[in-house]
């Protein structure tokens, strides 16, 4: 069979439901393919070692890959193509306390709003801001790291960007708080894929990369058809550190928004986000699209 | 502050099991020297850390002054090195007493007498050198001024003029037996002439566990001449004791 | 003189081994391209060096300050060592993104938790050393202080401490070269300036150069803080042999 | 006896400074909800630590070679100390996350990136005290080495390593309470198990009181190793005076 | 290994920026006993140390063995403090030479004569012991035979008995002539009976800048009797020129 390193973008989690069940179902074995799932504690490394050989796919996200890829300065740029999707939608929402002062947008003039460094977070307010009338200059932007959810039940800042939302509401819940989340795309943010797979653009391996996506696109049906035993091929293979409360709330939220076809692809979305981030100066070069998308058929 | 005779009874020190000295007496009549002679290594050291309380005999010895109020606090007390602060300078280091207890009234007068026996022991003008810079004798010297500038009822030395040359040793016997004078002094030497010039009383111990054989008394007052035959028959008669000791 | 040919003699062996090693700039960019971030966003840079400077510089004052007084009261009371031993140490032990929260909870997002969070960093190789120090003085001195009927605190103040200067300043050297990590953990628990976040910042933006040229000044600012402490250090102490 | 009822009055505060300060479980679990995560993961914990354990022990015993070597080179020949010192200090300002990929890329994803973390982070602590020590040695000793015809590299082991050996005993403590946190570093570079990943995977996800667990398990081997290390460097130098 | 006459011419000396001594001039003759007396603090260990190499003096100075081979490695050197390890025991700091060396052979030979010597100076019982427990005299007696045992044509001491009782420095004082015979010793001393029991040559110190005396010769081989006229005549002499050199 042929070895392939998955670098996940993050902890183990439900996000990650395909390449679990792929991996535990026998999937990935009937295609071929032994996969090793690694897991990194920073989410902005995995692509970066994919791109430089040091593992086959990452876990990345739509608007990660649009900065890796077309930096300032050419010599910068990963040399990554965006190969498939695990969650063809964004998971991205601001959420805030629903008992809170937070019910509009427009309330956030003069808040805090806490992220989690990615990046992009605050080009994501600023358009979420924009549709009603606020600028940056209007909230204190505090990045609070791992602390998305304790920064807002302890209300020391009043709304969090960057939570996801099959994840942090149920947080929320565990807690008997009942969170309100503004979806990114209801407010002014163009449609993009939250979670897709990544691989080094030379010497691509179109034929095993095939392979991949077709067990992972077995492993999406598989998993929708027996949500139970894949909860607990999940929970087995995670381990009890895994199998928690939470994920199992969170598992329920999330297998309906895997990508059926992990090999699809929205050549727009990728065309009008970059747009998106080019007008708000994240990216300042224009790239090819071709050069880090790629359709594998 | 009149200086109190102290006397020590039954005192015993074990060093690893076996006994240094085991049930030792020993009287420091009331302003008077005594000195301390004996073979290197005899126990010399150890029994002054006994009178001085910083070696605690094993329990049933007595130690205690005549006139019944604690010993702490009227010691001045010399070890047998010099124990410099290398951080201080001379001058600060011959009033550490009084800087360590945080006094500015006393703390001034000790600067002042400081510096008078500084300059009198022949360190007038390096009172700002660093320890560091100074030779052996010349760091005595200063350990020396600092231990009389505590100016206590009971001194405590411990070869206090090991390391002078012939002559200053002479010279600063006679400075310290003026101010010694009227204190209860022990003072332990390796000089036999030293002891003769500077002690009242005069034991030499000797043996392991080592004892106290009968004192030689002076009666004339400290400093004696060098030249004074009585001194030379008792520098004579110790070191025939001292030889006797050693030889044991 | 010296110092800048070690830097320069580094400054080449990092371009050598991007070059020689073929590490894709992406993950480690050749000073050359960092350099030039330095041309281009000189202002950048220096706008949170500012920040960050503050943190350790608060960081460095409170943790030599709490360090060196935990140290002196462990010394003082000797109660208190098996007490504040332990504690101490656990202080140490117990990463601090796992506090971070409560951190923020007590003292807010502002700058207090940073320097907190700095502070706690530089405490510990401080107060150990110090302490270390302390316990470890020539017993001649002390029998003298006792016979000079010393008060405790003059003994410690006037003896212990001066002897212990020297290992007070190897804690001291340490700190400082750790306080850049300190300020990085402080703006951990929450920041939105400081070089620590503009480099996490420009990190996840793959904008490694800049995160880079970040690192840079990090790395500048401790090795001169510890230079720094060294030579002031040893001024203030003349009496202690230094042999190369 | 004494830890022991240490440990309890921290436990008895930390569940008093839960209920009274009003503070939420979600960021300070109470040590009796943490309990419950002992008896209920304690196997989960142990399989945990274990890793942990195996990173902590050789980055200790790696860091402490490397570390009392660097420090042993540096005394030795002169001319080491005017470039190693920025390099070592440098060392310790440069956050990890800024090169864990440069770790993996040369390191691998296996356990020798997530060793050489934690040594890095034991390294300088020691170095830098051995270090102080060695350069601090009484003239006279050198003088009379230098009578005796010493080769230098005897005058190293033999007088101003002994002498230096108090100041090493202080960085190895230093280092012995850190040791965890470099574990935790080491962990950063991508694991998938140890005490560290554990923590950071429950907490980035809220689950707090399984979080405080391993963090409690993180303390207690840090606090530990600091007293092992201590009792062991004393009993290794009876010559060296420990007044209380 | 036969012992070279050393000859110092020039010797200059500055400490912060005042002169110790100022072109002195120094012979040892091969194979005989230098004493040096002086004042406390004038500058024999200074000079002595001059002579080690360890104190380098001006330019302008020469310092050279007759046979006009390197000094460094023929000199065994005794400084004025003890200079114990204290992490060694009292056989270990004996044969620190031979450790510090590294040479097994040479080491194992030290050994044995260290033991002997040990014995000799009474420390026979205490060879593992280490020096914190040690008295004062004891500490000396050590760094002696750490000195002798070294074996060197060339040997520079500094105070070597200052610390001792005077029986038994007496007896040390036989034990190293018979030792030193046929080496080229300097030894500073405060005891002029010392100087004239132990040297060929005694110059007395003295002065600011410091000068030397015209040596006293004396021709008989040491160690000299105590009772011996000529002894007791030169130690009278010595006072003399002492006590001079302490007046000016
Ligand atoms: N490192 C130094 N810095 C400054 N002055 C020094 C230094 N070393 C010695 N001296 C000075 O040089 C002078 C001579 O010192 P030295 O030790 O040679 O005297 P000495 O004759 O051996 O005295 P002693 O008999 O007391 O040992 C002293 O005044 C001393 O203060
Ligand atoms: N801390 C200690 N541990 C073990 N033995 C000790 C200790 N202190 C002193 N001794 C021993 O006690 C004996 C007496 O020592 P002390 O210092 O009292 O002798 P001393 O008469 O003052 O000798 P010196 O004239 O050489 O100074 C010595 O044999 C010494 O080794
Ligand atoms: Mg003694
Ligand atoms: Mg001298």
């Amino acid at each position: 069979a042929d070895k392939v390193t998955v670098l996940l973008d993050w902890f183990l989690n439900p996000d990650h439901a395909a390449l679990v069940i792929a991996k535990t179902q026998g999937f990935f074995e009937k295609q071929n393919l032994d996969v090793s799932l690694t897991v990194p504690a920073d989410p902005s490394a995995p692509p970066k070692l994919v791109a430089a050989g040091k593992g086959d796919y990452a876990v990345s996200y739509q608007p990660q890959l649009h900065m890796f890829v077309a930096p300032e300065r050419a010599s910068e740029a990963l040399p990554l193509v965006r190969i498939g999707v695990l969650v063809p939608q964004p998971l991205n929402a601001l959420v805030s306390l629903a008992n809170g002062p937070i019910k509009t947008i427009a309330d956030l003039k003069g808040k805090k709003v806490g992220y989690s460094v990615a990046g992009f977070e605050d080009a994501i307010l600023a358009a979420m801001l924009e549709t009603a009338g606020l600028t940056l200059k209007d909230v204190t932007l505090i990045n609070v790291n791992f602390a998305l959810t304790t920064a807002l039940k302890s209300r020391q800042i009043d709304a969090v960007i960057g939570a996801f939302r099959n994840f942090e509401l149920n947080d929320l819940e565990i807690e008997k708080l009942k969170g309100a989340a503004f979806p990114v795309e209801d407010f002014g943010v163009p449609v993009y894929d939250e979670l897709i797979l990544v691989a080094r653009r030379d010497g691509l391996d179109i034929d095993r990369t095939r392979r991949l996506l077709a067990a992972l696109r077995e492993a999406t049906a598989w998993l929708r058809a027996n949500p139970a035993a894949a909860w607990d091929a999940f929970a087995a293979y995670g381990g009890k550190e895994v199998a928690n409360e939470l994920n199992r709330r969170a598992w329920q939220d999330t297998l309906p928004l895997l990508a059926s076809d992990p090999a699809s692809l929205d050549r727009t979305r990728y065309a009008r986000f970059a747009a998106f981030l080019k007008a708000r100066g994240l990216i300042k070069r224009d790239v090819p699209l071709e050069s880090y998308v790629q359709e594998i058929k | 502050m009149a200086a109190p005779a102290i006397r020590l009874r039954g005192g015993r020190v074990l060093f690893e099991g076996t006994a240094l000295f085991d049930g030792i007496a020993l009287d420091l009549p009331a302003g008077r020297t005594t000195c301390l002679l004996g073979p290197s290594g005899v126990g010399k050291s150890s029994l002054l850390r006994v009178v001085a309380g910083l070696l605690a005999p094993e329990p049933g010895a007595t130690l205690a002054a005549d006139d019944g109020m604690p010993l702490a606090g009227r010691i001045a007390y010399m070890a047998q090195t010099d124990l410099l602060l290398p951080w201080l300078d001379v001058l600060a280091n011959a009033t550490l007493g009084a800087r360590l207890r945080r006094d500015p009234a006393a703390h001034a007068a000790a600067r002042q007498r400081a510096a008078g026996l500084l300059q009198e022991v022949g360190l007038g003008e390096r009172l700002a050198a660093r320890p560091a810079t100074l030779s052996g004798g010349m760091r005595q010297r200063v350990a020396l001024v600092r231990t009389l500038v505590e100016d206590r009822p009971v001194v405590l030395m411990d070869e206090p003029f090991g390391a002078l040359d012939a002559i200053s040793r002479l010279q600063l016997q006679d400075l310290a037996a003026r101010l010694l004078a009227g204190r209860t002094v022990l003072l332990v030497t390796h000089d036999p002439l030293e002891a003769a010039r500077m002690g009242h009383r005069i034991h030499v111990m000797a043996g392991a566990p080592a004892t106290l054989d009968a004192a030689l008394e002076l009666p004339a007052a400290p400093p004696r001449d060098v030249a004074d035959p009585m001194v030379l028959a008792t520098q004579a008669e110790l070191l025939r004791r001292l030889a006797e000791a050693t030889a044991a | 003189m010296r110092p800048v040919l070690v830097a320069v003699a580094l400054i080449a062996l990092w371009e050598a081994v991007v070059w020689l090693g073929g590490v894709p700039h992406y993950i480690l960019p050749p000073p050359s391209i960092v350099a030039q971030e330095f041309v281009g966003r000189g202002d950048l840079l220096a706008e949170h060096a500012a920040w960050t400077l503050i943190e350790i510089a608060a960081g460095l004052v409170l943790g030599v300050a709490l360090g060196g007084a935990t140290a002196l009261a462990m010394a003082r009371f000797g109660r208190l060592r098996a007490w504040g031993m332990p504690l101490m140490v656990i202080s140490q032990a117990v990463p601090v993104f796992a506090i971070a929260p409560l951190l923020v909870l007590w003292l807010g997002y502002g700058l207090a938790s940073k320097i907190a969070m700095a502070t706690l960093v530089i405490f510990f190789p401080i107060a150990s050393a110090f302490y270390d120090g302390l316990r470890r003085v020539d017993p001649g001195w002390l029998d003298l202080a006792r016979m000079m009927d010393a008060p405790p605190l003059s003994v410690l103040l006037r003896i212990r401490l001066p002897a212990a200067l020297p290992a007070f300043a190897s804690g001291v050297r340490v700190a400082a070269a750790v306080a850049p990590i300190g300020a990085i953990i402080g703006e951990w628990v929450g920041a939105s300036a400081g070089l620590g976040y503009l480099m996490m910042q420009q990190l996840a933006r793959g904008q490694t150069a800049l995160a880079f040229a970040a690192l840079v000044v990090l790395c500048v600012i401790g090795v001169a803080l510890y230079f720094l402490a060294d030579a002031l250090l040893r001024r203030a102490m003349p009496w202690v042999p230094h042999a190369a």
